[in-house]
């Protein structure tokens, strides 16, 4: 078999399922929060590994006689990984960071407000 | 038969049931005076009364509706007996059977009881309500059997027209409704009690408990007329009766033993029984009467 | 109870989930992948393909990026609002050498990562790291001195200005090159792997830089100066 | 046109510029940021006007590379609309959020900005990733603007919607991922051309978390449990906004991202949690005591229904404008009532009693918008579920049309719950719009006037163009309800002229006296009765001034449901009817729950006619004359819910418990036209709709069960219970209200018999009974209007005070109970005869019998109030208004005339009879005796005999005797006692309590009891049901959790 | 063939260490250093990001991942609690 990025998936998948580990299970609001940071590292690991294929290089034309030849060019696209997850993780990181900003700033208003970080004290509007 | 003769023969007829109603009302005194041991009033003793109340000096009413309720009281007993063919086939006593079937006869029949009712709670005494609250209470309850045999009887004969279920009945006894359909008859005979107001269904008038009430509410030519009413009603009922069960009467005196027989079946009962309350009266006819009318009605269904 | 159901329910997921690794097994270049390898560095002349990607063919998912992150910072900015409460004056401040560290470290930092973001198309990084490296930057000033007066006016100038631009190089494209965020008529494409190639994509990254890097700053600054209310309210 | 990119780019451009141009002052931005959405809004507009008119739609490629490889957006119709929609909205929203700011900040506008721009990017982008870029912004964007309201709930709402979403777009991004994975691309419909060749294992688990994360983004059960939170504790304004754009767009983005799923079982899938998610949430909703969570639970349940119906629209245009349709009423009737919430900010139901008494714009409007969201005619809402109902019943797709009807009723029970407070008289408590600005309610009224315009132009092409009389009484009672400066007393004569001058103009004009034709005979019918109420109305004053506004809406709607040759003209007329019927009757003093109830059951009924007329739809049949093709099983299943409807309709026993406080306590001047005309209809539903359809008989046991004969039945217990139920009655109108529905009871007997004959009997009672019912309930309105009280016991010996009254009830009674002379006889008279004719013998009995208990009530009116003693408070009581006497007049005279000479209705409904059995079912033989197979009656022959017996017997008394003299009631010195003080007299209470201890064991009223209990089993599992939502932000995400692994479960992870 | 020579040393060292970390940051009671685990679970994935010759997404996950993220879990943890009460 070969090489696979089974040690990767399996790494990420780690990753993703202790984030909703924290996120259902721990009380702290923070601990929650910072359960789907982990969760959203985890995702972003699994898409990259998802394009990364063994034995390649990142995407970057780093050779410049390749840059004239129209052949030379068809051999780099054997060489390199695929740039598209890479670009979608770059973008998911951000708005991973963008909403954790959002939810911390709940978090300290929530604090601020119900003097506790209990998510169970936060369950007042039900039924 | 030209209208001028038949008006003229009904006039007659109604003023032959009249005297026959007043005459029957003595005689049934009569006869519950002597099964109670006492000598009771002379038979002739209605037509007395009517006399007096027609030569009184004064009258008093108490407004539009003393006028009303008598005369729709008499009316009602007049017009039922005008509706209703006394003998079938001689035109002189068919009155003006042909202007409305049974149906308009049982109709006819509350005419006279909403102008009594109308006319006694004018005056204004609560007792009189009581009385009309019991009456219409018990009317509605005899009134079930009856429409029961009623239906019964019409769906043997096939048609509303009084004329022609007499006609059915023809050919001696055995074909009368009576035999034919008998526990249609049980139904009608048993609410036949409730209609005349005798014991044990005359808690309506009770004497003893409503002193004021309409013998006393009305006088001079308000009671007479009332009285008029309630004699005509009488025959009425019992012609009615005569035509439905007795296959109606070929002739006059052959009407008149049939008819006494009916209104001595009411007299008879009444003088054994005692007086029922009002819910009893109700239950009772709710019960066995309607009982044996659905039985009549399910009957006529099978056989045809 | 429910922390075992919570448990077993993520357990249940993982296997879910690893029935998919046959799937993330390595297969080769899907089709579009195959032609941004291919054609890629020829379609903008820019060197870090990934670049080209996250600034040409997906430009606009770049600008929906920069909209998120200015939507998160001014969302954040927006939920702690209440000015209403005092501001709670940290006794303790840095030590000498943070401080010293952090006016001496400052400049370098700032140059390092405009060097990322002017660079983003031919060396690894771009707008978003290059923008991440000057607001750490800002950070060192922060933790230096909480109160340290931050150009709050040249930071949303900075903000905004780069954000329309970014926009304004989108509407040249297509004012120009026919299409949104097009890399075709504003800018030559330049000759390959020299500063000013592959068209407009420095430009953009560099008002991506910018704008990243002013936000986040932003941010830092408003989570660290929110209102605390009396805490137990 | 202007390339629609723009519409994202310029907006994005100036949110970022927003915190700068804040420098300049806060108005310039706040004026910066409405032109933009001006701008945005108009662009939508022209866009969406030139697509209407064909032009192309636009394909736009972004980074100059068209798609797979670049990221492409597409402007056409649809996403046009829904950009409109969006801006609208948002623009709204910003003129009402800039007066509810508690800090007023730039940082509101910007986020309302950009919420804007993801939101249509959203609508255009054809790319998965950009979709999930977009998601992600207008998600932020939610959970920013979330924090706008009051501090504790709104943060801890927010985080639980927060919370939610992260585990959302996780789920999403995964998704997204491995589709890219698996097909190399990542443009929609690439994508969703290469998926089907995809043969790998897996494809369904990946498909399934994309799905689970969009539905957990669209929070449909089990998953709405923070959407309803942040309805609870969020800014309603701010939720308007919401509901407007985000919730549209993500709609939108469901559908497009579902056309990566083929075959049944995800179709199945969606289709089940989306009508779940409908019935649930509204169930849920009814045990709501907080109006804003109730709105909450019921946006859920709308966005169900639209999730619901996704898989379905794929290619059937009916579907797709039904789609539309209830989007488009769903926002503006949502938006709508969320801004009026936010301005009255009346928390629990009870607060919004006497809702806005200030703003007559505004009371209109919340009326108008919750029978918008309720799916009431005129509003688009209703043609959206119509079209939705022929599209599913088309595909005969019955398991879904069932639960869509159950969820709906539930819905008309809380939203009306709630109407029944708003109702209720303005006391002290009640809020209004206070010193609102303008630019707050601008948005309302805009939204309820849209919604408004839009329904009525579409209600116009349906009956028969918009000349047709039924259109112009309507929009002339519309002018009436909306122009309150016009007198109510005027408000009497327009609705006098114009239903005399269409009456008449209907008799004038060719073809006949229209009563040769069932639908004239009824128009005559309904004419003839507003006629009457509005001549009575120049007398009797009424509270409310919009009653003649309605009252025209109303006869508007009858004539519509009657002349309209299709169904769905009939349908919209009967609704129409309703709901302004239930207005009316609210207006009584203590009417609003009566009419709560009256809602209720008429909402049912509505329902059940639906459903049988969904069958017809089914079967291909849109036109009323369609129905007699039905056949098999269609017939009796379209049959009987249309006469199930039409019997709740009419109250018969068991669902009747809403009649009598209806019309008891509907405004007096209103009770007659209810009785009289109202309940009518539905006879007319039975004689047209349910009569066409040749409903095969049951086989059951007993041999062949015809249902008309159960139907006759139905009709017979109805005249017996009721009746007999009115006897014990204490108030006047409600032995009224019981007699009227027992009357009703015997029409439906007379046309179950379905022969010429029993029709014949049916029609003429249907004119009687509004005659005498209608002399009895005005006579009545009389009383009650001089003495103040309905209670018997507090009347009593009017006679001498009120003879016209007196003299209209005693010919009242008189007709109703059949006594001989009058109409009233014929009409039983035609009835036994038809009864005795079919062969029903036993139904014929209890027919009779309970003609007879009538007798007892008629007696008991009359006696109460007009015999026995008078009171001395009333001793100066004036005659009742000159103008109501004139009615009553009118009334007798029709009564008159149908009793001396019944020919003159008699012989139009020969041949309307004829024309529909085509045998006339009586003979007129010699123009004076009616005669049948049975039975004969003369009734001039009874008149004259019963005339001339009153002249004779009058002259008797008046002559024979002496000249009698007049003693007063008190001097009853004759009657041999002196009665003590005149109160104790008036022998009106319990008037037949031995007739009701006879009765006894069957008066235990049994319906009652059984309808609280299925209030208290729907009230029980609603309470159960919204248990599951703790408000715990963790047992949410669980529920995520569980819900993909069941629906994983379930096999759909292929 | 064991698992060490299928997968290099090294990368079978740093996913352990990723899964402890994380774990660390879930189980810890002290905020602060479940917030530095988090930021060495973001180090060693943008690390494990080189492996997968993605050198943009690595210096991203670096400077954002680890750096800002890790900043404002700290300012956040600052502005309320540091230690996970512990409540029933």
């Amino acid at each position: 078999m070969m090489a696979g990025n089974e040690l990767y998936v399996g790494t990420a998948i780690g990753l993703i399922v202790i984030g909703f580990v924290a996120v259902l299970t721990r009380r702290n609001l923070l601990k929650i929060v910072l359960g789907f940071s982990i969760a959203d590292t985890g995702v972003n690991l699994l898409i990259v590994s998802l394009g990364w294929l063994p034995g390649r290089t990142a995407p970057i034309v780093d050779d410049p006689s390749m840059f004239s030849d129209r052949a030379a060019l068809a051999v780099n696209a054997a060489r390199v990984v695929d740039p598209v997850p890479q670009a979608l993780v770059l973008t998911a990181i951000v708005i991973g960071v963008g909403v954790t900003a959002l939810m911390l700033a709940y978090v300290i208003r929530l604090y601020a407000v119900g003097g506790t970080l209990d998510v169970r004290q936060f369950g007042r509007l039900k039924w | 038969m030209p209208l001028l003769p038949k008006i003229l023969w009904s006039l007659v007829g109604v003023l032959g049931a009249l005297a026959y109603g007043l005459a029957i009302g003595g005689i049934i005194r009569k006869v519950m005076a002597r099964i109670q041991g006492r000598i009771g009033p002379p038979v002739w003793q209605p037509y007395l009364d009517l006399g007096k109340n027609l030569s009184l000096r004064t009258a008093t009413h108490h407004g539009v509706m003393s006028f009303i309720a008598p005369i729709f009281r008499a009316g009602g007993g007049i017009g039922l007996y005008l509706l209703i063919p006394v003998v079938v086939g001689v035109p002189a006593l068919e009155n003006f059977s042909f202007s409305g079937d049974l149906l308009m006869a049982m109709y006819f029949m509350f005419f006279g009881s909403l102008g009594m009712a109308l006319g006694a709670a004018e005056a204004g005494h609560p007792h009189s309500p009581i009385g009309i609250s019991r009456g219409l209470s018990q009317m509605t309850a005899y009134e079930l059997p009856f429409a029961l045999a009623v239906v019964a009887l019409v769906a043997q004969t096939g048609s509303f027209s009084i004329h022609e279920i007499v006609a059915a009945q023809q050919g001696g006894w055995l074909h009368w409704n009576l035999i034919q359909n008998p526990l249609a008859a049980v139904a009608a005979f048993l609410a036949f009690l409730g209609m005349n107001m005798y014991a044990p269904f005359n808690i309506v008038g009770a004497p003893q408990e409503i002193p004021v009430g309409p013998p006393t509410e009305f006088n001079s030519q308000f009671l007479s007329l009332l009285m008029v009413g309630r004699a005509t009603f009488a025959v009425a009922k019992m012609v009615l009766y005569m035509d439905l069960f007795l296959g109606g009467a070929t002739s006059l005196p052959e009407a008149f033993v049939k008819t006494f027989l009916i209104y001595f079946w009411s007299v008879f009962v009444g003088a054994v029984f005692p007086r029922f309350r009002t819910e009893q009266a109700i239950r009772f006819f709710l019960g066995w009467p309607t009982v044996a009318g659905v039985a009549g009605v399910l009957l006529v269904m099978l056989n045809r | 109870m429910k922390q075992i159901v919570a448990v077993v329910a993520l357990a249940t997921l993982a296997i879910l989930l690893w029935q998919l690794a046959p799937i993330a097994m390595p297969s080769g270049l899907g089709v579009v992948a195959q032609h941004y390898a291919e054609h890629g560095v020829q379609d903008n002349r820019g060197a870090n393909l990934v670049t080209s990607v996250v600034v040409n063919y997906r430009g606009f998912d770049t600008l929906g990026e920069v909209t998120v992150l200015f939507l998160s910072v001014s969302g954040a900015a927006f939920v702690l609002r209440r000015r209403t409460g005092l501001e709670v004056h940290e006794p303790r401040r840095a030590s000498e050498i943070v401080r010293t560290g952090a006016r001496l470290l400052f400049a370098p930092i700032v140059l390092f990562g405009t060097y990322i973001f002017v660079h983003g198309h031919l060396t690894p990084g771009g707008g978003f790291q290059g923008g991440a490296v000057v607001a750490s930057g800002v950070l060192l000033l922060l933790l230096a001195n909480k109160d340290h007066p931050l150009p709050h006016g040249f930071l949303s100038w900075t903000e905004s200005l780069s954000g329309l631009g970014f926009v304004a190089a989108g509407l040249a494209g297509l004012w120009a090159g026919g299409s949104f965020l097009a890399n075709r008529g504003i800018l030559p494409l330049g000759t390959w792997n020299q500063l000013f190639s592959a068209g407009v994509i420095p430009v953009i990254y560099t008002f991506v830089g910018l704008k990243v890097g002013s936000e986040l700053a932003t941010l830092l600054d408003v989570m660290m100066h929110a209102a605390d209310e009396e805490v137990h309210q | 046109m202007v390339n629609p990119i723009l519409l994202i780019a310029v907006s994005l451009g100036v949110a970022f510029l927003l915190p700068v141009v804040d420098r300049l002052g806060r108005g310039v931005s706040r004026t910066v940021h409405l032109l933009t959405l001006a701008f945005g809004m108009l662009v939508s507009f022209r866009w969406l006007a030139a697509l209407a008119a064909g032009a192309q739609p636009a394909r736009i490629i972004t980074g100059g590379w068209p798609p797979p490889l670049g990221i492409n957006l597409f402007f056409g119709p649809l996403e046009a609309a829904l950009a409109a929609l969006a801006f609208t909205t948002a623009l709204v929203a910003a003129l009402y959020l800039a007066h509810h700011e508690q800090v007023p900040t730039v940082k509101s506008l910007v986020i309302q900005l950009v919420l804007v721009v993801g939101a249509v990017g959203l609508i255009m982008t054809r790319d998965l990733f950009n979709t999930f870029v977009f998601l992600e912004i207008t998600g932020i964007g939610t959970y920013a603007i979330l924090s706008f309201g009051r501090e504790r709930e709104s943060l801890e709402s927010g985080f639980k919607y927060m919370a939610l979403g992260s585990v959302a777009s996780i789920f999403i991004l995964l998704g997204v991922a491995f589709l890219y994975k698996l097909t190399g691309t990542l443009n929609l419909d690439d994508m969703a051309g290469r998926l089907p060749a995809v043969a790998v294992a897996g494809v369904g688990t990946v498909l399934l978390l994309l799905l689970v994360g969009l539905m957990a983004e669209l929070k449909l059960f089990p998953l709405n449990g923070p959407a309803i939170d942040i309805y609870d504790g969020g800014e309603p304004g701010v939720m308007a906004l919401l509901v407007g754009t985000t919730v549209n767009a993500v709609l939108f983005t469901f559908f497009k991202v579902l056309s990566l799923y083929r075959g049944d079982a995800w179709a199945l899938a969606v289709s089940t949690v989306g009508m779940v998610t409908f019935v649930v949430a509204n169930l849920l909703a009814i045990r709501q005591t907080r109006v804003r969570r109730m709105l909450g639970y019921s946006s859920s349940a709308q966005l169900g229904l639209l999730v619901f119906l996704l898989p379905f629209v794929r290619g059937e245009v009916v579907l797709m404008s039904a789609m539309a349709l209830l989007l488009l009423n769903h926002t503006l009737a949502k938006a709508g009532l969320l801004w009026l919430a936010g301005l009255h900010g009346g928390e629990r139901l009870e607060d919004w009693r006497g809702a806005f008494p200030d703003s007559v714009a505004l009371r209109v409007s919340l009326g108008a918008l919750i029978l918008a969201m309720v799916g009431m005619p005129p509003f688009p809402g209703f043609w959206g579920k119509w079209q939705a109902l022929v599209g599913l019943a088309r595909s005969d797709a019955w398991p879904w049309i069932v639960p869509l009807l159950v969820g709906s009723l539930l819905e008309l029970v809380y939203y009306f719950g709630w109407y029944r407070h708003i109702l209720e008289p303005a006391g002290e408590g009640s809020r209004g719009a206070g010193r609102a600005a303008f630019a707050e309610v601008a948005g309302i009224l805009l939204f309820a006037g849209t919604a408004l315009a839009l329904g009525v132009r579409m209600t116009a092409g349906i009956w028969g163009g918009p000349a047709s009389p039924a259109l112009l009484l309507g929009l002339v009672g519309l002018v009436l309800l909306l122009v309150r400066a016009i007198p109510v007393k005027a408000g009497a004569a327009v609705s006098l002229a114009a239903t005399a001058w269409i009456l008449v103009r209907m008799f004038l004009s060719g073809g006949g006296c229209p009563l040769w034709n069932v639908q004239g005979f009824f128009v005559v019918v309904t004419l003839g009765g507003a006629l009457v109420i509005s001549l009575a109305g120049l007398g009797l004053p009424v509270e409310r001034r919009s009653f003649w506004g309605l009252f025209l809406i109303l006869v508007g709607s009858i004539l519509g449901l009657i002349t309209s040759p299709s169904l769905l003209g009939f349908f919209v007329g009967w609704e129409l009817m309703t709901w302004s019927s239930y207005l009316l009757v609210s207006q009584g003093r203590k009417g609003t729950r009566p009419g709560f109830l009256y809602m209720l059951f008429s909402g049912a009924a509505g329902f059940l006619i639906l459903g049988g007329l969904m069958v017809a739809e089914g079967a291909g049949v849109d036109a009323i004359g369609g129905l007699v093709q039905l056949g098999g099983g269609a017939a009796l299943a379209a049959w009987t819910l249309v006469a199930a409807g039409f019997a709740v309709k009419v109250a018969s026993l068991g669902v009747h418990i809403w009649a009598p406080d209806a019309y008891a306590e509907s405004p007096d001047l209103f009770t007659p036209f209810l009785s009289g005309v109202i309940s009518k209809i539905p006879i007319f539903g039975l004689a047209v709709v349910a009569a066409r359809i040749a409903a095969p008989s049951l086989h059951t046991v007993a041999g062949a069960l015809e249902p008309v004969h159960v139907l006759a039945w139905v009709g017979g217990l109805t005249a017996f219970g009721m009746t007999l139920l009115a006897v014990f009655q204490e108030d006047a109108k409600r032995l009224l209200a019981y007699s009227s529905v027992g009357q009703v009871g015997y029409i439906v007997a007379a046309l179950a018999i379905m022969s010429p004959l029993g029709w014949t009997a049916g029609l003429w009672h249907v004119v009687n009974h509004l005659l005498f019912k209608g002399l009895l309930f005005l006579a009545v309105a009389g009383v009650v209007y001089r003495t103040g009280t309905r209670r018997f016991a507090d009347m009593g010996g009017l006679i001498t005070r009120m003879p016209v009254s007196f003299v209209s009830v005693l010919i009242g009674i008189i007709a109703l109970s059949g006594v001989p002379p009058l109409s009233g006889f014929a009409g039983k008279w035609l009835l036994y005869e038809a009864l005795m004719e079919r062969g029903w013998l036993l139904l014929t009995a209890a027919l009779m019998f309970a003609s007879v208990i009538a007798f007892l009530y008629c007696f008991r009116l009359i006696h109460s109030i007009f015999l026995g003693q008078l009171k001395p408070e009333h001793r100066e009581l004036r005659e009742a208004p000159p103008a109501l006497l004139a009615a009553q007049v009118l009334l007798m005279a029709g009564i008159m005339v149908l009793s001396v000479w019944p020919q003159a209705l008699l012989d139009p409904l020969q041949r309307l009879v004829g024309a529909t059995f085509g045998a006339a079912g009586l003979e007129l033989e010699g123009a004076l005796t009616l005669t049948t197979s049975f039975g004969y009656f003369n009734a001039v022959a009874i008149m004259t005999l019963v005339a001339v017996l009153f002249v004779v017997l009058l002259a008797f008394l008046l002559f024979a005797g002496p000249r009698s003299k007049k003693i007063r009631q008190l001097d009853i010195v004759y009657a041999a006692e002196v009665p003590p003080p005149p109160e104790e007299l008036h022998y009106a209470w319990a008037f037949f309590k031995p007739y009701e201890r006879a009765f006894a064991p069957i008066l235990r009223s049994a319906a009652t009891a059984f309808w609280k209990g299925v209030g208290e089993v729907t009230g029980a599992l609603g309470e159960a049901g919204r248990r599951i939502y703790t408000g715990d932000a963790q047992t949410y995400m669980l529920y995520a959790m569980l819900f993909i692994l069941v629906l994983a479960g379930l096999g759909l992870a292929g | 063939m064991d698992i060490v020579t299928l997968f290099n040393l090294e990368d079978l060292l740093i996913c352990a260490v990723i899964l402890v970390a994380a774990l660390g940051a879930v189980l810890h009671r002290n905020l602060l250093a479940a917030v530095v685990f988090a930021g060495v679970v973001s180090l060693a994935v943008s690390y494990l990001f080189l492996r997968l010759s993605a050198p943009d997404v690595a210096m991203t996950e670096a400077a954002i991942g680890a750096g800002i993220t890790t900043v404002i879990f700290l300012i956040a943890v600052r502005r309320t609690e540091e230690v996970e009460r512990e409540e029933p």
